[in-house]
């Protein structure tokens, strides 16, 4: 019968649990799915992490990979970071091949926008030598599954996978001008001290604030908005792209939600990061 | 407690209808920051982007040098969005809205440039719509005092620039997006000051109207 | 003009013509067999072939159909390995599209195409190998292929490339001459009516040398006439042989 | 999207108009439109309006390495944009043929002119030279694109100021605009075009044709020339015939044009160079503040810079900030106790239910294995996937039952599931290596050529 | 309500005093209006008008055409297929009119109509989820004023707001002109006028002075058209 409803009825259906601080995978409205994350699983990235929402739900992979090249000429002592966001086919029903779609321009355009703000990584360590050659990350995150909220799991995996991420010492031979990898010497880690944390929220029927929308929740959500915090609670990131308005109590709400989720989030990532040390 | 710095909003202009082969078309100034849009609607769409039960929302941003990016789509996706708010799209089924945007000259606050000058264009169009938009671009600068519609110099040296969008019926935030860090406080204090400014945009908005029909009525 | 001496003190061409002298013009109608018309030309090294279909009915998009005359599909192409560099895309750089408009311009001028409402005719150019006058040789070699086929024109469309360097207008200029930024005229006329089809002009030339340089386009033309001319009467007596007619 | 079509009635009509030497704006067949030339706050921004016609023009500069065939010469790149705003009939984003068409007249009417000294953009031979480019934006289409067109590139490129080099040795410096003031380009000569529609076969033709005129027009013949009467460009278009002598007239008459246009873009350029220097508003918006202080225009309108009170915004951003703030503070601080479960090293869970107690009736706990799915090891994965075979699940029949399946049963569907979207992306008979999935970054995440069978 | 009447209202205003003063009534509202919850919206900027009993509806100068049923709109075809014309009313897409649908058509006695001929018709159906369809008959089977357009004669596009000026008005440049020169004029509401004079000339100067009309105030349409008016003779 419940099947049958909310087929037939979507929005009623999610109009019944959301007005009793429920939702139908049980959670309450302002509560984030469990998260899973996985660090270093892809031995062929200098850094990679797996970040699922909920048990088999949104599945986002990242790897970064550094690769040498000449900086740009404006900034000639900086390396670069260049996300990008893969949204494949088989992520979603809804998705075709083809060229990327908005949606995964603008989660790229967000995520490259989170990593610039928030200064999570140090541009300046990614440089080797100035005005010559620098460490161009290739931060690609490839979802896996969709099943919502990809913008958390997107941010999460890519700021995981960059705290991951080491480089290999670099010798430049002076007379030569020859570029040689020092294997001997110890790997660096890329990552600043700045830990950015994303969480989002979707509004229903205008009034009902809940947190991290699955799929079908998105789908019936008047607005959705990502919030990104740092460490001292300061915040890099609030993106509300448009849909029903909201007030400024409604933001402030989002955005204290945020400030736990992001404590919460950071403590399982450290965490994680030393199990695989020792 | 932080202060603001400047509560000045620059000079407004527009021109609405400068364009003859649009249905509906407006220059928009802020300062010297000059965005023209042009909007079709509703107009035949492309069956790819059909949708049976609404418009479909088309905006193309044109950046004055070179060709649009990644990051002119995210913009497009932004603008496109916030328009489908405020517009009555469930009205004119398997139809788009198209809606194209130029940069003309950029000195500072050009998102929210475009917003407006997209909302008056929108409205020369004479395309249902549920109520008005309008977008205001605040700064914190380095010790935290906010500025409104800030200029590109001031943009930069900034350690934030936030912009927002609200409607005319409620009041409330339709559109938000940011960069640079900034603390909760900060942000609250620009949002209350942009939506103290977006009244001067709406009064602006019905004075034009008020000229370019005072003839007629 | 770049180190290079386009015309000699003896007046004579780098390679070795006279200012107002044609390259050599080989051409041969009916090529293939499987087209509705073909012909291959070579101007000097230039080398082109050309096939037109048609007229048939609208292929792809029924929308290109004109319901008063025929719609004319021409396709300019030039082979990857027919310039010194080799070429990246044999078709739809901006050159070639431009290549292909001034065909399409050029043909839909000159066919009777009200003859045929509502059906197509393609015309196809390939350029083997390319050393100055391409687009001329195509048009060229594209009239041949129209007449061969049997399609109405107004008349023979003959086009040369005009150049005009320290007050000497040469005639049917070669790659090496093209690149010494020398003003350049290429055009395609009606010989019988003396009517410019197509009339492109670059780089500079003062007014005062604008009729010189037409006059000696227009009898360059006419010259390659008198060439298409006899190579169509001659193919049309051999075919006539071949039927058995004496 | 598609423009109105042209109505039999119209076409003939305009052409029973012209046949009369009359034009719907009141022209003579030779006179122009009247141009308005202004200039944008940046350097080298020009925007044209021709009549109705509009076009801007943006000229920009960059350091690139040169062509290996021309190796002393900087490039000069002409890029035409025709988007819907200027007529419902252009598409964004791609290139029609009449965008190449006017695209290429620019190209040939400046670059093959050389209007611009290219060996004076060297920076240093064979290694860094500059390459301008002229993005020009048609923002309404009223006829008449090229010379349009035209009059904005060449006055841009006039306008535009490109940064200061010093070259010491192999050592090249850019100078910032507050270092060193920019320097203008070297222009050798103003080439502009003159646009000529043909009507009648030929008996008739007029100068800047309307969007009207161009759409019952035989064909055009656009004329480039300076002022110095040099032809710098010819281009006929349309299916018509002309002859020579008709040729002849049409250049002669542009040469009487052209003086005209050239003496408009360097006295507007005088007076734009007037106001920077004394110090005077320029830009757009000063351009139409003037237009409306000047003439009473209804659809313009104008304000002057407003003060927005805000004197209360700091207090009520802190009621705001503060209601919840302890709470908040709270519970960021009780973060760390939270509910974290270190299955294998390297990965973690975390079971977030901060607000009341932990929902375990439709909650399936977590198996390691499911991970692994992408671990390094690649024998595991392969045990793994025997494991899944046996624990495939018929869901298709299940009916509410479904819901109260076991914590167990339900990491089983899970599993056929993550094993569903595997066997999905082998069946395509193609894999798309991740682009970190190799020992090198692959450039291309598709079609790579690995297969798996 | 009644103090906003031929005032401009803006997207969003909010229409009030509908039930105070006349107790219970049923509204209509047209373009430009909607019911939101128990308020009227409006959805459209420009001037409010009221017809009695309780018709309103607000005049924008937009120049896009939506169908409405029942308004009479000049078409241009642009193809024939099958049984009927497609034609071309400036629209989202193109309506269709049946070659039946013509005053004495029969299935042997055809209307000549060609690609590019304009038609005034009226529409039949015109409903924001279907094709519109367009008639050259009323329901009696009697033309009553619809059907092909002459090929002579200019055909002027201008905004829908003009169209629904110069018929609601009885000051209008049509008839001020009207009064010295002669001319044949069919009205689309769709934006398209249909315009026939003696001259080209006058032509040329009647569809200037339609267009220019605009955003004028009656006394300025009034003077306007006395100057093109003397121009003309006075060069005649």
């Amino acid at each position: 019968m419940a099947d049958v409803f909310k087929k037939v009825e979507p929005a009623e259906y999610y109009r019944r649990h959301l007005t009793h601080d429920a939702r139908p995978d049980g959670r309450q409205l302002l509560a984030f799915r469990d998260v899973v994350v996985s660090v270093g699983t892809i031995g062929t990235a200098d850094g990679s992490a797996l970040v699922r929402l909920g048990g088999g739900g949104t599945t986002v992979v990242c790897g970064v990979k550094a690769e040498l090249a000449s900086p740009r000429p404006d900034t000639p002592a900086r390396g670069y970071v260049v996300p990008n966001v893969e949204l494949p086919a088989l992520c979603a029903a809804t998705l075709r091949p083809g060229p990327p779609t908005a949606l995964a321009q603008t989660l790229s355009q967000a995520m490259a926008d989170l990593i610039e703000n928030s200064g999570c990584v140090d541009a300046g360590a990614l440089c080797v030598s100035p005005g010559r050659l620098v460490w161009a990350l290739h931060v690609d995150a490839v979802c896996l599954a969709h099943n919502g909220n990809l913008a958390d799991a997107c941010a999460a995996a890519v700021v995981a996978a960059l705290r991951d991420t080491t480089l290999p010492a670099i010798t430049i031979d002076d007379e030569t001008g020859r570029v040689r990898v020092d294997s001997g010497r110890e790997r660096a880690p890329v990552a600043a001290s700045a830990f950015p944390v994303a969480a989002s929220f979707a509004k229903f029927d205008n009034d009902i604030l809940f947190a991290d929308p699955t799929a079908e929740e998105e789908a019936l959500a008047t607005a959705t908005v990502t919030v990104a915090t740092l460490e001292d609670g300061s915040l890099c990131l609030l993106h509300k792209a448009g849909g029903s308005a909201m007030t400024e109590k409604e933001l402030q709400q989002c955005v204290d939600r945020a400030q736990v989720r992001g404590a919460e989030l950071r403590h399982l990532v450290n965490k994680v990061a030393a199990s695989k040390e020792c | 407690m932080s202060c603001l710095k400047q509560s000045n909003l620059r000079g407004f202009a527009c021109e609405q209808s400068c364009l003859t082969r649009s249905d509906g078309s407006a220059t928009f100034n802020q300062g010297e920051t000059t965005v023209l849009a042009a909007v079709y609607g509703p107009v035949e769409v492309k069956l790819s982007k059909e949708h049976v039960e609404k418009a479909a929302v088309d905006v193309i941003y044109k950046p004055k040098v070179g060709i649009p990016g990644c990051k002119e789509k995210a913009t497009e996706q932004l603008i496109k969005s916030t328009c489908e708010t405020v517009l009555l799209v469930a009205l004119h089924p398997r139809t788009a809205v198209v809606i194209v945007l130029q940069e003309m000259q950029n000195t500072g606050s050009l998102l929210s440039c475009c917003i407006n000058a997209c909302c008056q264009a929108l409205m020369d169009a004479g395309i249902n719509m549920r109520c008005l938009v309008c977008a205001v671009t605040t700064t914190v600068d380095q010790e935290g005092h906010i500025i409104l519609d800030p200029t590109s110099k001031q943009e930069e040296d900034g350690k934030a620039v936030l912009t927002f969008a609200f409607d005319s019926k409620t009041n409330g935030v339709i559109m938000t997006t940011t960069s640079g860090i900034y603390s909760s406080q900060e942000y609250q204090e620009c949002l209350l000051s942009a939506q103290h400014a977006s009244a001067k945009i709406f009064e602006f908005y019905r004075d034009s109207i008020l000229k370019k029909l005072s003839r007629v009525s | 003009m770049a180190g290079v001496e386009v015309v000699s003190e003896q007046g004579f061409r780098t390679d070795g013509r006279k200012p107002n002298e044609l390259r050599r013009i080989r051409c041969k109608q009916g090529v293939f067999s499987h087209a509705d018309g073909s012909a291959y030309i070579e101007q000097g090294n230039t080398k082109v072939l050309a096939t037109v279909y048609g007229p048939h009915e609208i292929r792809g998009s029924r929308s290109k159909a004109l319901h008063d005359r025929a719609y004319v599909n021409c396709q300019f192409s030039m082979a990857t390995f027919s310039t010194g560099e080799r070429k990246q895309r044999p078709r739809g750089d901006r050159k070639s599209t431009e290549m292909t408009m001034h065909m399409k311009q050029t043909f839909e001028a000159t066919i009777l195409t009200q003859l045929y409402p509502r059906s197509q005719i393609d015309i196809f150019v390939e350029v083997l190998q390319a050393d100055g006058g391409n687009f001329a040789a195509c048009v060229n070699a594209a009239t041949l292929a129209l007449i061969d086929a049997g399609i109405p024109l107004k008349d023979y469309v003959c086009a040369c490339t005009v150049g005009f360097v320290d007050d000497v207008t040469i005639v049917d200029i070669n790659h090496l001459e093209e690149t010494n930024h020398i003003a350049e005229f290429t055009v395609a006329m009606l010989p019988k009516s003396e009517q410019f089809v197509m009339l492109e002009m670059s780089s500079r030339l003062h007014l005062d040398h604008l009729s010189k340089v037409m006059d000696m386009a227009t009898k360059a033309c006419k010259d390659v006439h008198l060439v298409l001319d006899r190579a169509v009467r001659d193919h049309v007596s051999e075919v006539w042989q071949q039927l058995g007619n004496t | 999207m598609k423009d109105h079509p042209l109505s039999n009635c119209e076409e003939k009509f305009v052409l029973a108009a012209i046949a009369e030497n009359r034009r719907f704006d009141g022209r003579g067949v030779y006179i122009y439109r009247p141009i308005v030339i202004l200039y944008g706050h940046d350097r080298g921004c020009c925007h044209v309006q021709i009549g109705c016609t509009r076009v801007l023009a943006q000229v920009s500069c960059e350091v690139i390495i040169p062509k290996q065939t021309r190796p002393n010469e900087g490039v000069l790149h002409m890029n035409v944009e025709l988007s819907p705003m200027a007529c419902p009939s252009f598409e964004a984003g791609k290139q029609s043929d009449y965008g190449v068409e006017v695209n290429r007249a620019l190209e040939r009417l400046l670059r093959d002119s050389l209007c611009i000294d290219l060996e004076s953009l060297c920076i240093m031979s064979g290694e860094k030279v500059w390459q301008i480019r002229v993005d020009v934006h048609v923002l309404n289409h009223d006829g008449n694109l090229i010379d349009c067109s035209s009059i904005a590139a060449i006055a841009a490129l006039s306008h535009f100021r490109r940064p200061d080099v010093t070259v010491s040795g192999e050592e090249v410096t850019i100078h910032p605009l507050d270092e060193k003031d920019a320097v203008p380009l070297s222009v050798n000569h103003i080439p502009l075009s003159v646009t000529f529609a043909f009507f009648d076969q030929g008996r008739t033709l007029l100068v800047d044709p309307t969007d009207q005129e161009e759409r019952v027009m035989d064909g055009k013949m656009v004329v480039g020339i300076n002022k110095h009467r040099e032809l710098c460009m010819l281009h006929v278009s349309g299916k018509m015939l002309v002859l020579q002598d008709q040729v002849v007239r049409c250049v002669n008459i542009a040469a009487a044009r052209v003086g005209e246009i050239t003496d408009l873009i360097k006295d507007t350029l005088e007076k734009d160079n007037a106001a920077r220097k004394s110090g005077k508003e320029f830009g757009f918006a000063k351009c139409l503040a003037d237009v409306i202080l000047g003439v009473d225009d209804l659809l313009k309108h104008y304000v002057d810079s407003m003060s927005v009170d805000t004197t209360s915004v700091g207090q009520t951003a802190k009621t705001v900030v503060d209601a919840d703030g302890n709470r908040v503070q709270m519970e960021v601080d009780n973060a760390e106790t939270g509910n974290v479960s270190i299955k294998v090293p390297g990965t973690g869970k975390m079971s977030t239910n901060t607000e009341g107690g932990a929902v375990t009736w439709c909650e399936g706990e977590e198996s390691d294995s499911d991970v692994i799915l992408l671990d390094k090891n690649d024998s595991t994965s392969s045990e793994v996937s025997s494991k899944q075979v046996s624990a495939v699940v018929e869901l298709s029949d299940s009916e509410e039952e479904s819901v109260l399946m076991t914590s167990q049963d339900l990491e089983r569907t899970e599993l056929s599931k993550s094993r569903a979207i595997e066997t999905r992306e082998n069946r395509g008979g193609r894999c798309r290596g991740k682009s970190f999935g190799g020992r090198n970054r692959g450039k291309r995440g598709r079609g790579n050529g690995q297969r798996y069978f | 309500m009644e103090d906003s009447i031929g005032k401009v209202v803006i997207p969003g205003d909010i229409l009030q005093n509908l039930d105070e003063k006349k107790g219970k009534i049923k509204v209509t509202v047209g373009p430009g209006l909607i019911r939101d919850g128990s308020h009227i919206a409006v959805t459209k900027s420009g001037i409010l008008r009221h017809r009695e009993p309780s018709v309103f509806w607000v005049d924008c100068h937009q120049k896009r055409y939506v169908p409405a049923r029942g308004d009479n709109v000049i078409g241009i075809v642009t193809a024939k297929q099958g049984d009927v014309f497609k034609v071309d009313i400036g629209s989202s897409e193109p309506a269709s009119l049946s070659f039946m649908a013509f005053e004495a058509a029969t299935k042997r006695n055809r209307p000549n109509l060609n690609v590019g001929d304009c038609v005034n018709a009226k529409l039949l159906v015109a409903n924001k989820d279907c094709e519109p369809e367009l008639v050259c008959i009323d329901s009696y089977g009697r033309s009553s004023g619809l059907g092909i357009l002459p090929n002579e004669g200019f055909l002027l596009q201008c905004s829908i707001g003009l169209v629904r000026q110069l018929l609601r008005n009885k000051f209008n440049v049509l008839t001020f002109l009207g009064k010295a020169i002669q001319y044949e004029v069919a009205i689309g509401m769709n934006g398209r006028i249909w315009l026939h004079c003696h001259t080209v000339r006058e032509t040329i100067a009647i569809s200037n002075a339609i267009c220019r009309s605009e955003l004028m105030s009656d006394e300025e349409v009034q003077i306007m058209s006395k100057k093109v008016v003397d121009s003309l003779q006075g060069f005649e």
